[in-house]
Parts: C-alpha cells; structure tokens; sequence
C-alpha cells in the first residue's frame, strides 16, 4: 500500500439523469494523495455531477469508486464524510435559519454525538489558528455572503477531512479573502489534506492547483501537470476553441447624466439601516461599478433605486424626473432596468421562457388584461436568437436551463427592451468563461451604444475590466470614488475591507 | 321436466337519511325492522345511503324511475321535500316515509310518524322520580341537534317533569341542551360533565351517537365522585350498555314502522296516508324488561356484550335499578298518564314551527298547576 | 437536431402523464379489488359498479361534478398563489347562504349567484388580509371560521329563516330563482354543467390569460421574484383568496339555487364538500382544466359507490375506502416517474454495466 | 361567575387539551422535518379503533395504548413511505388517508361487533379526582410528552438534524444528514404521539370506539400547530386555550334556559382562537421545506 494509492480513484463513470441529460460519460477521475487538483470546464460539464457522486450525494449509473484504494459505494454523504470525504458545495450548504453553531453542530453529528461545548472549543481553536473570524452565535441567513463562505470552509475544516472538495468556492469572495484561501488551501497541503478545487477562474487554477482535469460535454479532455500549460492552452481544452481574453475597451467618453441618487438611507430586511446617505450619479456611454464586498449595502442600494425596497430619505432621479419610491414595473418601463445578482430572483424557475420573458415588462404585452401570449412568444424567441440562449423549446421550464443560459436569458430580456440604464448586480458570477465573456463585451457594447451600466460586483477582475469610474462601498457608504487607474488592487481591498487611504474619498 | 323459477321475490329499498346506519337508534331500528321483514315476508330487502342531501332528491327518482322495488321506505326528515317533489311524479312506485310527512295525502305515499312526545313525558315522570330517590332535584337531556322531532322529546320530557313535580308537590330543576351533532360522543360526554356539575342526576340521552358519551360521563361521575347518577337511553333498548348506569330507554319503534310499511306492501291492504304511532299503537313507550332482555340478547351474540354480562345478568340488574329508583307511586303516575294517552283522553299538540315549540316549552317551565300543562295538550286535559 | 429533441421531450412528457394517470387508477383498482375481495364481495362486479355505475344518469352525474369542481378551484387558484385555502367549506357555506337570501329577495338565479360568489368573496378576503396582514396562519383562520359558520348558519336556519311548512328546512328559493334543464331535442341536460364548464374556462383563461393570473402564479412560485417584477405578492395572495373564496361561494350558490332549493337545518346539503374539493383540486393537478375531470371523475366514484351499495349490499363505508385508496394512488406520479426514467437509464446505460473495469 | 366554577372550567378544559396537545405535538415534530401530514385525523381514528379492540378483548389498557401508538407508527411509516421514499404529494395522500381510515373504521366495526357505528364500551384508564371532578393522567402526561417534544427538537442533535431536513433538506444531506430516513423516523416518532392521542380518545375519554369519533379533532391540532408557530411549548397554551373555551362554550349552553343558543354558544372556541391568534401574534415561521418532496437528482 502506502503513499503511492491514490487518495481518488473515479472509473469508467457515467450519470444519466432522470430526464435523460447524459452528464457524464465514462469518465475516469484520478486524484494523488496530497495533491491540490482541479477540475476545470465550461458551464454544466458535469463538475458538480462528478463530485456529487464522489460524494455519494447521487448514484452514478454506471462506474466505480476507490477511495485510498479501497472501493466504496456511498449511499449518502454521511458514508462519505466517515471516509473522509467532504464537499463545500457551489450553492452554499448551510441551513440559514440555524445560527453558524448550530450548523457546525449539524455537520459535526454525522460522525457521533457532538456536544455544544466541543464543538464551540473546536471551532474557536481552528478560527484562532487560521485566522478564520465568523461569529458562531449570529444567524446564517443574517451573515453577508463572504462570511457564509468562510463558515462553509469553517465547517469543512472541523469535519477533519482527508479529501476536501471546494466547488467554486471563492466565486463570492474578495481578493484578499481569496489570498486568505488559498494561503489555507496551501497550509491544508501541508498537513496532507488532499484538495480537488473546481473554478471558472484560470487565474487561480494556475496558482494553486499541482494538476488538472478538464471537463468537456461529461468527458475527460485532458488530465495535465500545472506547471506545464498556460491559461491560454486550459481555456482552450475546456471551450474546444480559441478564447480572446483581452476585451477591448475604447476610450469613455461620458455624456449627459441619467440615474443621479442624492444622499439615499435604505433599511435592510431586518430594519437596519443598510444604506446610509449614498449620492452618485451616473452619465450615458459610461460604466460605473459599485465595489464592495457582499453585503455592504449594496443589494439595498439598488433595490431602493428600482423602487423593490422603500426609502427612508434621499432622492434618485433619473432622466431628470425623479422617480423615488416609483413601483418597479413603472421605473423598469421609463427604460432603468435592473439585473439581480440571484436568476433564483431574476428569473421564475417554474415558468417557462415565454413565461419569462415578459416578466418585468408584463405591461407591454397587455391588451386590457389579457395577456397578448403570440407577442410575448414573438419577443421571447427574439430574445432566445439574440442572446444566443440554448434551448429545446419556448415552453421549457427555465429550470432545466444551465446556469449559463438562465443568465444569458436574463440579461438578454432587460437589454431587449432598449433601455437607457442598466443595472446589472454579479452579472457574471459563476459563469464559464465564454459566457462571462459574451456578458462582458456586451455590457461594454451597450454602453458603445450610449447606455450606461451601474456594475454591482464584487468581482475585481471584472472591475478594472469593464468600469470607467468606480465606487467603493463599505457598510452602506461609499469610500472612495475614482477611475481603475487610481486604485490598485491592493488599496481596493483595503478600502473595501473599510480602511480609509487618504485622498481618495 | 322442468324447474319452474323461482318465485320473484319483491324488491324493497331502504333509503336512509345522510347518517345512515350506526347511530345505534334511529337508523338502526329502521333496518332491524327491515330485516325481520324480510325473514317473515321472504322479501328482499337493499339499502342505501345518500353521500349528501343534495344526492336525495336525484337517487330517489333514479329508483322509482327504475320500476324494479315494490317499495321505498324513506328514513329520517330529511326525505320530506325530495318525496314531496318526486311522488307525484311515479303514480305507480309506491313510497313510504318514517317519521315524517308530506302533508299530502297521496294514494301511492304512507307517512308514518311517531308521537314522541307520548313516550318522553313517561320518562320524565320516571326520570324526575329517580332524581329524587338519587337525593337530588335536577334532571337533564342531552340533545342533539335543534329538528322537529326533537321538539316533541323536549316537550314531552319537561312535560313528565312538570307532571311529577305538581302531583308529587316537589320542585325538579330541568335541564335541555343542544349539543349540535349526532355524531361526537366526546361532546356528549363533556356537556353530561356540565349537566351533572349542575347537579343534574338523570340524564337522557337524545342524541345518538353522541350520548353514548353521556353514557361514559355517568359512570365516570360514579366512579370518581362516588355518587350514583344515572343515564336514560332512547329508541333502542340501551340498558345492555351499562346496566349499572343506565336503568331505562325510551322506545320509538322505527322498526315497526318500516316493518309496517313494508307489510302493507307484501300482505296488504296498502292504504295511502299519514299514520301516527304511539303508546296505543306500541310504536313508542319504554322498553319493558323483556325488551331490554331482547337487545342484550342481541348484542350479546354479536360480541358486544361486556365480557363479565349476560342478557340474564343485564335483565336482573335493571329490574333491580328499577324497583329500587323508580317507587311505586312513580310506576303509578307513569301508568295513569299512560292509560290516558292510550285512552285517547289526552293528545299531545304538534309543534309546526320553532316559535310554536318554543313558546310551549317556555309556558311549561312557568306552570304553577296543572291545567298549565295544557298548553302541551291538543285534546284533553290533566288533572 | 433541436426540434427532433422538442418532439421527443414532448412526447415523453405526455406519454409520462398518461402512464401516470392510468397507472394510479390501475393501482388502486387493483387495490379496491383486493380489499372488496378480502371482504367477501366480487371484485369484478364491485370495481365494475364503481367505476361505471355512475354513468348511468350522466345529467346528475356532471351536475353533481359541477359544485365540488367549484370548491376544488377555491383551493387550487390560491394554493398558485402559495395559500393553503382549506376554508373552501365556510366559505361554501356562506355563499350558499347568500344565494339563498338573494334569491328570496330577487328572485333571480344570476342574482342569487353573484351574491353567493359575492359572499364566498368576502370570507376570502377577510382569510387572505388576515394572512397577509396580521400574520394569522391561514390554516387557523379558516378552520375557526369554518366551524363558527357552520354552526351560525344552522342557527340561522334553524331560529330565524326556517319554513313553517317544513321547519327543518330554509324557506325555499322561489321557482322562478332556481336553475333550470336545457333541453336538445330529446336530451336534456342541467344548466349547471354548462355553467361549471363556463366558470371553468373563466378560472383557466383567469389563471393563465390575464395579468391577475400571471401575477398569481408568479408569486406562488417565487415571491422574491415577483416582488423584483413589481408584483405586490401579499396582495396577490389576498386577490387569490377572494377569487377562491369567489368560486366556493358560487358552489354553494349552485348547490342551493340549482340542486337543493333550500339548506336544511342540519347544513347536510353542503357539509363536507369543502374538503372534498382539496383532494379533487390535487387530483387535477391544481389545472382548472384537470380539475374539471377529477370532479367528474370523483362523482363517477361516489355514485358509483351508491350503485355498489344498493345492488352488492356493500356498506357505503367500504365504497369510502375504496375511493380513499384510488386518492392515494393518485399522489404517486413522482412514483411512476422515477420508475419511467429508472427503465429507461437502465436502457441508456445497457446492460453490461458492471463489467466495466 | 364563581371561583369554584372559574376552576371546574380549569379542569374540564383538560380533556379536550390532551388529543389537540397530543396531535399537535405529533404533527409539529413532522412538519420541522419539513413533511405535512393533513392525515392526523386518520392516524386517530385507526389508533382509537385498534386500541379500543385490545382494550375490549384483553382488558390490558397498558397493551391496548401499546398498539394504539404502534398502530400511529405504522400509519406514520406507511404515509412517510409515499410521501417521502415515492415523492406523493403529501395533502393528497393525507386527504386520502383521512377517507381510508374512516371507511377501514367502520368495516372494522361491522366485522367485529357486526354494527355500523360504535363500539361497546370497553375498559377505560382510571381517573384521577381533583376537586371534585376526575382527571386522566393523560393530562398531565401529554404536557410532559409537549415539552420533552420541545427538548428533543430544540435541544439534542437528533432535533437539530430533524429540524435541518425542514428548512434546508439540501444542505441537511450535505452535512451528512439521510434526510430521507429522518423525514420518516419524524413521521413515525410524530404519527405515534398522533396515535396515542387516538388512543385517549377510545379508552380514555370516550370509553369507545365510534366511527366519528375524531370528530374534527384532527384539523384543529392541524390549526394549533401553526397557533403554536412549530413550537411545543406554545402548543400546550394552544390546546389549552382551545380547551378552556371550548368547556366556557359547554357551561354557558348549559346555563342558559333558550336552548337553541346552544349552537351560539358552540362557535365560541372558534372565535375565541381566532380573537387570540389576531391579538397574539406568533413569532414563529413554518419550516421553510414544508411540504417539499425532497428530489436528489
Ligand atoms: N438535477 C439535474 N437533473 C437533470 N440534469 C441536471 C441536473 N443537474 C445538472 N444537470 C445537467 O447535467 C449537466 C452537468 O451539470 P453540472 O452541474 O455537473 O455542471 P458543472 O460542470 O458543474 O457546471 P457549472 O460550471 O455551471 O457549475 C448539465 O447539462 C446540467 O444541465
Ligand atoms: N434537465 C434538468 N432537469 C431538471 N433540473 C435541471 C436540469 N438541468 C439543470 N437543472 C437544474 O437547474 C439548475 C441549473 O443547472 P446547471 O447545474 O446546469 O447550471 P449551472 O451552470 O451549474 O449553474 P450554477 O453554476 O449557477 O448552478 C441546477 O439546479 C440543476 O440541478
Ligand atoms: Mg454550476
Ligand atoms: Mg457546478
């Protein structure tokens, strides 16, 4: 035996769900013990697919597994987890209704009778040791989402896992929480954890991964040392073509002023004030990005501008009316539009792409109170052809969509209605690489157009990419405005962090 | 050589109202009666029960339409509008309706209907008796719900208590609740709890399924409190259920008037019209001790029988209850009334509407003598 | 390529549908069968009577479909909404109440209607502003007010608005207030079927054809994405109610004016319905369409069951039961499903699955 | 109103507390694991008749409460099996097994005593006095069962587990939770309590067994969960509240001589919850999986 069985060992499988989606075929899956190894491909390769069944959250219809060259059959993540397994999932898998305790308690019972004291020790000794700080008796639903993604990591750390499996784990995270990861993913390395990391971002596969597995259409392109491809050649493996990265941006030139927000105070969902006397504006042919880390306000800020949340005081105006506590449909028809950072809120899963469609702009398809259904599928497949969305039919469930194409839907609808502003929260956030590309260059085509964009992300690749100025945002004010020249990514994450430099504010 | 067929037998179907069979009195009587027609007469006899009232009207025309029953026999109140509109339309079908009527004298309906009141003022002379006997002064009814029938207990039940109280010169408390339903003992049993609370020492039972909780409520008083109380049962002979508690029932015999229905039918002469069963007729009166033996007997073969009885042992034990808590003058009073009403000297009035009911019931809570009592009274008076 | 795949999806869809629906029927016949059985009874003739033995009066029959239907669409349209609506039998009640008073006063059957539909509207609105708000469970609600009614409505029947002639029943709706027969030729036919299949397609083109209906459904599925959309969801949810509350309160106008003529003083002619229709809008898969043949398809049940009482002697209860099984067949199309792609993963995949090394 | 009355309400309240407590408390564990069960007046009905049979032919009441809960257990394993294993749609199978239980009822009923609609009474659970009037030791037992009820789900790791597969099954799984076994051991550990409240109602309380004898029962305790807000602990003023009003309803009928009234008074413990839950607020939220089939693939 010894050091040479690997820690995974995945053969031969094939997953077929039950509607027949073929998302896996005969693939075989090798990790060495030790090894930090990443699993690389575009929107639904099968990543997750591949994982969940590592995990023994699904049956894979066809393969075997060995874990340090034993073979197992999991009936369910708890077989998993007392073999060492244990998965952080892309959706957070935590229950927001129990406090981050609780839900450390939760995921330490699988492996006997967790007691509160002991496990309150134990975390509070790896948060110490690691310099992981989540506060263990607030609320999930109440933490921001950076801080539900280190209680994610928090609870993997205490399940002592031999394999650790992170599935785009720092899509939500700041830079310098993302430094904070990796240097933890390194020193997990250290103690012999062996780690399997799934990303969209090459960047980050390149800097911490030893090998790579890449995924295309449910099979195996290409298992490669790291050291030995660049993000180029990775790009390519995984779309099957040439990816352009550097999208060109020309010069702004900014023109009249369309959205201006005077001094705007929005309570949370909880009555505290979440935004406090925010005041920018925003001119046509221009990107502004409003940065920050998840939960600074930020979701309140616009929602409040698009008239979804109401105002304590201040005032937004927008082509020169002021439109403040206006009701949605009202705003999004005088052409501001607004792209939510969640398809679960953009988008009704249930309902068709038809359906979809005309969700924000259900008033147009009206004819005193019927609906006009043949204009809706008219304007639906107009938005299917343009944006490129994949998709059997116009009545298919939006849930069956990839997460790639209910985006491009999505977008697609607000920016078919010709609007002048568009407000677009993580329009990319956890897309493949070409889709983040086409939603790139199309937002920079709009405002070619004359548009203008207010970028909510907290994504700083996509920040210095795409805005012509942008704002920093830390609890529910702004902290410093500039163009992408004035900031390094350093003084970014500091000021996000909410540590004022001088002379930029 | 040829087998001749057999003889058709006639085709009776008992149509019951919406509670249909297993309320343990009213519904149940009806099919005894159905059945023992169809021992003597060598009939056959179906029955069905609608799923809603709003099903009567419809299921009634499906079978008289259908031609193939000698008869239907309709059960319950509820029958009334669905025949009235229906019967005039099968002249030949012929119908008969229990407890109710029409108000039409049709030649292919017979109505029969029951003059509860007849039996309710002997048990309300028998149960202000044995409140008395018990040490106290209050007798109750546990009703169900708020219909014609009803009515008449109410009215002769306060009656008998009235009856008592001005020959025997006492005072009795009276007690009348609506419980609301026919169907939840558990009800039945919390309201007895409240009657015997008020100091109430009989309680009868008009309620049926929902008294069988009175029945639970009665022994449990005894049982916890140490006092004696007891419960009165009603339709059918009810003493077998606990012989102990329950030392008399009320007879309305739904059982003779479906057998008579049927009768008429099989054996002739079939009359169109109203009849009214009463204490001449034995339609309605208290179960005698034979009676009460008979339905032990049959509870007994069916297995419902307590385990440590038998219809001897329930039989004794009641005769018993009776000679101890019902005296001699109490037997006295029930007889004479009794012989009145057979006689035909005294003929209770029909309440036809709620205020007609109620104000009877209000000038016999008031009565000071008895000529008072009149006002229950159609022809005759007491005295 | 990809309208090849819409066909195939389709008609794996429908033909999914169809298996599930013929195989929860099959199931629980085969179950009835067993237990009518077990019971002593023949099982051919006793599921035969079942299924069938409604059929032989079908005017009754789709009348008799036509108010449950109407309490089922009191459940359905607000549970699209994401309210549980178990009130459909007060407000049923109510509107039969209504109905009936308007029809004295009126004269007219559409008068009497609307105020039932009216009535049955406005205990809606009270449950659904309750929920949306006060915070009051609807659950709560609506099992308070269905048993306050009904208890109101007897005492009203039986102390104030009852007949003289006949005083366990209401005063009667007049002749010219109560719903007549169509006829064709020789065939006649109850109006309110006719009525049931116009109020159905009233439901459907509501739910599926205008703005309220889209808002509805939106906010069922996914209030956060409604709210994004500019839809109020709490004010949906009380709309849905009313709408609910709407259609119970019609069926108990159609009950009163169409079938009965009055209400009795024990509430027979409508007790239970209301519950009825929970198990009959699931069953229709909350569709007013599906909805409109499960009501038929569960009076053919309950007649049939009548039938199988009057010539087998089986007891009404064991016809209960029967029907009981056949609804719980009926909740397992996941069942049906999983098995379907079960079958067809194992063909997919072939069978030399385990060889592999 | 005098004081001594003021306490027989008190007590009286008791008898109709103990089936809602006990059902509520059974369908509260149920639903936290996110699972509806609208069957509890089924799950009555069936536990009422089985053990009021053991009570009748045995006489042994500790063996007759046995298979009144076994037989929760068993109806609770059956529902869990199509609603949580065959993914059926919870309400339908419940308003299902409500039809089921009420005909298998009555059949029993015509093959055992060859009658349609009670039993003969049957050997019942002694009393105890208190004040003059007799108590069952199910009262205070039920509140016990409430607030060990209340321990367990809010205080073991067993509870949280539960109560992790109704607000987040999905993340439940991923932290190792078999959140299809723990949806059916809930709603066997839930429908069990629902059957020993079944059982109160045939020896206990009744004394028989009649084919209606949930009368309804079932939705109120269906309604007290959610008075409650999902908690045990509020449960117990729930059904005692419900109690209270409805023995205020049974004294007032009573006291007044115009009979029909009666049907006035009855509406009482109606109106009365709704008047406290109006008032009342809850604080507490329905498991937010509630009724969710949980679909892996
Ligand atoms: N529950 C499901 N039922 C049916 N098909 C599914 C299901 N989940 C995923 N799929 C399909 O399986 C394929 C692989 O999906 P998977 O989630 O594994 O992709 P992925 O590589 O993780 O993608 P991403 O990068 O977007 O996370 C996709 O086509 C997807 O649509
Ligand atoms: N054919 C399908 N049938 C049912 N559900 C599906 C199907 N395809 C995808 N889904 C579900 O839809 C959602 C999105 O699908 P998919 O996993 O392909 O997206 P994605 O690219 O991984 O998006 P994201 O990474 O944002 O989740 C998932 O919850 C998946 O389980
Ligand atoms: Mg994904
Ligand atoms: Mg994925």
């Amino acid at each position: 035996m010894g050091g040479s069985q690997p820690a995974v060992e995945m053969r031969g499988i094939t997953k077929v769900y039950p509607d027949g989606v073929v998302a896996l075929r005969d693939v075989d899956f090798t990790v060495r013990k030790g090894e930090v190894h990443g699993l690389l491909g575009e929107n639904g390769a099968g990543k997750t697919t591949l994982m969940r069944i590592l995990y023994g959250e699904i049956e894979p219809s066809r393969g075997e597994i060995w874990i340090f060259g034993r073979r197992v059959k999991f009936r369910g993540p708890w077989d998993a987890i007392r073999q060492g397994v244990y998965m952080v999932y892309q959706q957070f898998s935590l229950v927001p209704a129990f406090t981050v305790l609780e839900n450390l308690i939760l995921a330490s019972s699988s492996m006997g009778r967790a007691k509160l004291q002991d496990v309150r020790r134990k975390a509070e000794k790896i948060e110490r040791e690691i310099g992981l700080e989540v506060p263990l008796n607030a609320r999930v639903e109440e933490l921001s989402v950076g801080v539900q993604q280190k209680a994610e990591i928090l609870k993997a750390l205490m399940s002592e896992a031999k394999i650790l499996v992170l599935d785009e784990p720092t899509s939500v995270l700041t830079p310098i929480e993302v430094r904070e990861l990796m240097k933890l993913l390194s020193r997990l390395r250290e103690m012999g954890i062996t780690i399997i990391f799934i990303t969209h971002k090459l960047r980050e596969a390149k800097e911490i991964t030893d090998r790579i597995t890449v995924l295309r259409r449910g099979r195996v392109v290409k298992v490669v040392e790291t050291r030995d491809v660049s993000q180029e050649e990775l790009a390519k493996m995984m779309v099957g073509r040439e990816i352009t990265f550097d999208i060109t941006k020309k010069a702004a030139k900014a023109g009249a002023p369309l959205l201006a927000v005077k001094d705007l105070w929005v309570r949370d969902d909880r009555g505290l004030m979440a935004v406090k006397g925010v005041s920018f504006e925003l001119r046509a042919r221009e990107i502004l990005s409003i940065v920050g880390v998840a939960g600074n306000g930020q979701r309140e800020l616009v929602e409040a501008i698009v008239g979804i949340r109401p105002v304590e005081k201040g005032e937004v105006v927008f082509s020169g009316e002021s439109i403040t506590q206006m009701p949605p449909s009202e705003v999004y028809r005088r052409g501001l539009v607004y792209i939510p950072d969640s398809r679960a809120v953009g988008l009704i899963l249930d309902f068709n792409v038809t359906d979809n469609s005309i969700l924000t702009r259900l008033k147009q398809f009206l004819s005193g109170g019927r609906i006009l259904w043949s204009e809706a599928r008219r304007y639906s497949s107009r938005i299917v052809k343009e944006f490129n969305v994949l998709v059997d039919s116009l009545r298919t469930p939006v849930r069956h969509l990839s997460g790639g194409n209910q985006q491009r839907l999505l977008v697609g609808r607000e920016v078919a209605s010709n609007p002048k502003v568009i407000i677009a929260a993580e329009p990319t956030h956890g897309l493949d690489v070409a889709a983040t590309e086409y939603i790139r260059s199309l937002l920079l085509k709009l405002r070619d157009e004359g548009k203008a964009v207010l970028l909510v992300s907290t994504d700083l690749d996509e920040v210095f990419q795409l805005s012509d100025r942008m704002a920093v945002i830390y609890e529910g004010q702004i902290m410093a405005t500039g163009r992408p020249e004035d900031f390094t990514a350093e003084e970014l994450g500091l000021l996000m962090g909410g540590v004022k430099c001088e002379a930029k504010s | 050589t040829t087998t001749r067929p057999p003889a058709k037998k006639a085709k009776i179907a008992v149509l019951f109202d919406v509670g249909g069979r297993g309320d343990l009195s009213f519904n149940d009587m009806a099919w005894l009666g159905a059945e023992k027609a169809m021992e003597d007469f060598k009939v056959d006899v179906t029955y069905l029960t609608p799923p809603s009232l709003a099903d009567m009207k419809p299921l009634l025309e499906e079978y008289a339409s259908s031609g193939e029953y000698s008869l239907l026999v309709l059960i319950g109140f509820l029958w009334t509008t669905p025949l009235n509109e229906t019967a005039d339309k099968y002249p030949d079908q012929k119908f008969a309706l229990i407890d109710a009527t029409t108000g039409v004298v049709r030649p292919n309906e017979v109505d029969i209907l029951f003059r509860e009141q007849e039996c309710a003022c002997l048990m309300g002379i028998a149960a202000a008796g044995m409140a008395h006997t018990l040490g106290g002064d209050t007798v109750a009814a546990c009703a169900g719900m708020d219909i014609p029938p009803l009515w008449k207990f109410h009215i002769g039940y306060l009656f008998g208590v009235k009856y008592y109280d001005l020959k025997m010169g006492t005072t009795t408390n009276f007690l009348w609740t609506y419980t609301g339903t026919f169907t939840d003992p558990s009800i039945g049993k919390e309201y007895t709890r409240g009657l015997l609370e008020q100091g109430a020492k009989v309680v009868y039972g008009l309620a049926g399924l929902t008294h069988l909780g009175s029945f639970e409520a009665v022994k449990e008083w005894h049982k916890t409190t140490g006092e004696l109380v007891f419960a009165m049962g009603q339709d059918a002979s009810q003493e077998w259920i606990d012989p102990e508690h329950i030392p008399i029932s009320g007879a309305k015999r739904v059982d003779v008037a479906v057998y008579t229905a049927i009768k008429m039918v099989v054996k002739g002469p079939w009359e169109g019209g109203i009849i009214t069963l009463g204490l001449k007729e034995e339609g309605v009166g208290i179960w005698d001790i034979d009676g009460v033996k008979w339905f032990a007997e049959q509870a007994s073969s069916a297995g419902r029988l307590a385990p440590e009885l038998t219809p001897d042992k329930v039989a004794d034990t009641v005769s018993q209850l009776r000679e101890t808590y019902i005296t001699p003058e109490v037997w006295d009073l029930i007889h004479d009334l009794e012989d009145d009403i057979k006689a035909g000297r005294i003929v209770f009035k029909t309440p036809m509407t709620h205020d007609e009911y109620e104000s009877i019931i209000s000038a016999l809570m008031a009565a000071q003598s008895l000529e008072d009592l009149n006002v229950a009274l159609e022809k005759g008076s007491v005295s | 390529m990809r309208s090849e795949k819409l066909a195939s999806w389709r008609l794996i869809e429908y033909t999914t549908i169809a298996v599930e629906i013929t195989g929860s029927i099959a199931l629980g016949l085969v179950v009835a069968g067993s237990i009518l059985a077990l019971l002593g009874y023949d099982p051919a003739r006793g599921i035969f009577l079942l299924v069938f033995g409604g059929l032989r009066n079908p005017d009754y029959l789709l009348s008799r479909a036509a108010f449950i239907a109407m309490t089922a669409l009191a459940f359905s349209i607000p549970l699209l909404a994401g309210v549980f609506n178990i009130g459909g039998e007060g407000q049923m009640y109510l509107g039969g109440l209504a109905a009936l008073l308007a029809a004295v006063y009126s004269g007219n059957a559409a008068v009497a209607i609307l105020a039932g539909g009216l009535a049955g509207a406005a205990l809606g609105l009270i449950i659904g502003a309750l929920k949306a708000y006060r915070d009051v469970n609807e659950v709560v609600s609506a099992i308070m007010l269905n048993l306050t009614l009904f208890y109101v409505i007897v005492y009203a029947i039986t102390a104030e608005l009852y007949d003289p002639v006949a005083p366990h029943e209401s005063i009667k709706v007049p002749k010219g207030a109560r719903l007549g027969v169509i006829r064709f030729g020789g065939l006649k036919l109850h109006i309110i079927f006719p009525l049931m299949l116009a109020l159905v397609a009233v439901a459907y083109y509501l739910l599926y054809h205008t703005k309220l209906g889209y808002e509805i459904r939106a906010s069922g599925f996914s209030p956060k994405a409604a709210r994004y959309a500019g839809i109020d969801p709490k004010k949906t949810s009380v709309y849905s109610m009313v709408i609910g509350g709407f259609f119970a309160g019609v069926g108990g106008a159609l009950n009163v004016v169409g079938f009965t003529y009055y209400i009795d003083n024990l509430l027979t002619c409508m007790y239970g319905m209301g519950f009825t229709g929970i198990g009959v809008a699931l069953m229709g898969r909350n569709n007013p369409i599906g909805v409109a043949l499960a009501s038929i398809f569960f009076s053919m049940l309950v007649l049939g069951g009548s039938r199988m009482q009057m010539l087998m002697r089986v007891p009404k209860e064991v016809a209960d039961t029967l029907s009981g099984v056949i609804i719980v067949a009926l909740s397992l199309p996941y069942a049906y499903r999983m098995l379907i792609s079960y079958i067809r993963i194992r063909r997919m995949v072939g069978v030399g699955a385990e060889q592999h090394s | 109103m005098e004081l001594s009355s003021i306490v027989s309400l008190f007590i009286l309240a008791l008898s109709p507390m103990v089936p809602l407590l006990l059902g509520s408390v059974g369908e509260i564990i149920i639903e936290k694991a996110g699972v509806v069960n609208i069957g509890i007046e089924g799950v009555f009905l069936l536990s009422a008749l089985t053990s009021a049979m053991v009570s009748f032919f045995t006489g042994s009441l500790p063996l007759a409460i046995f298979v009144g809960v076994i037989t929760g257990l068993g109806v609770g394993a059956i529902f869990a099996v199509i609603g949580v294993y065959l993914r059926g749609d919870q309400i339908v199978a419940g308003v299902g097994i409500n039809l089921l239980a009420y005909g298998i009822g009555v059949i029993a009923l015509f093959k055992t005593w060859n009658v349609f609609g009670a039993s003969p009474p049957v050997a019942t659970i002694p009393k105890w006095v208190v004040a003059g009037h007799g108590v069952s030791p199910m009262a205070p037992i039920s509140v016990i069962i409430a607030v060990l009820a209340w321990f367990f789900l809010f205080r073991t790791n067993t509870g949280l587990k539960l109560r992790a597969c109704g607000e987040e099954p999905r993340a439940a799984e991923a932290m190792g939770v078999n959140v299809m076994r723990m949806r059916l051991l809930a709603t066997m550990l839930g429908s069990s309590l629902m059957g020993l409240a079944g059982a109160y109602l045939s020896i206990d309380w009744v004394g028989q067994f009649t084919r209606q004898i949930t009368a309804g029962r079932g939705f109120i305790a269906l309604a007290n969960v959610a008075f409650s807000g999902w908690n045990p602990i509020t449960a117990i003023v729930g059904a005692f509240i419900f109690g209270f009003f409805e023995a205020l309803a049974i004294y007032l009928s009573i006291s007044y001589a115009q009979p029909t009234l009666g049907y006035v008074f009855r509406t009482i413990p109606y109106i009365g919850t709704l008047l406290v839950v109006m008032i009342f607020r809850s604080r507490g939220r329905a498991p937010a999986a509630l009724a969710k089939p949980y679909i892996k693939e």
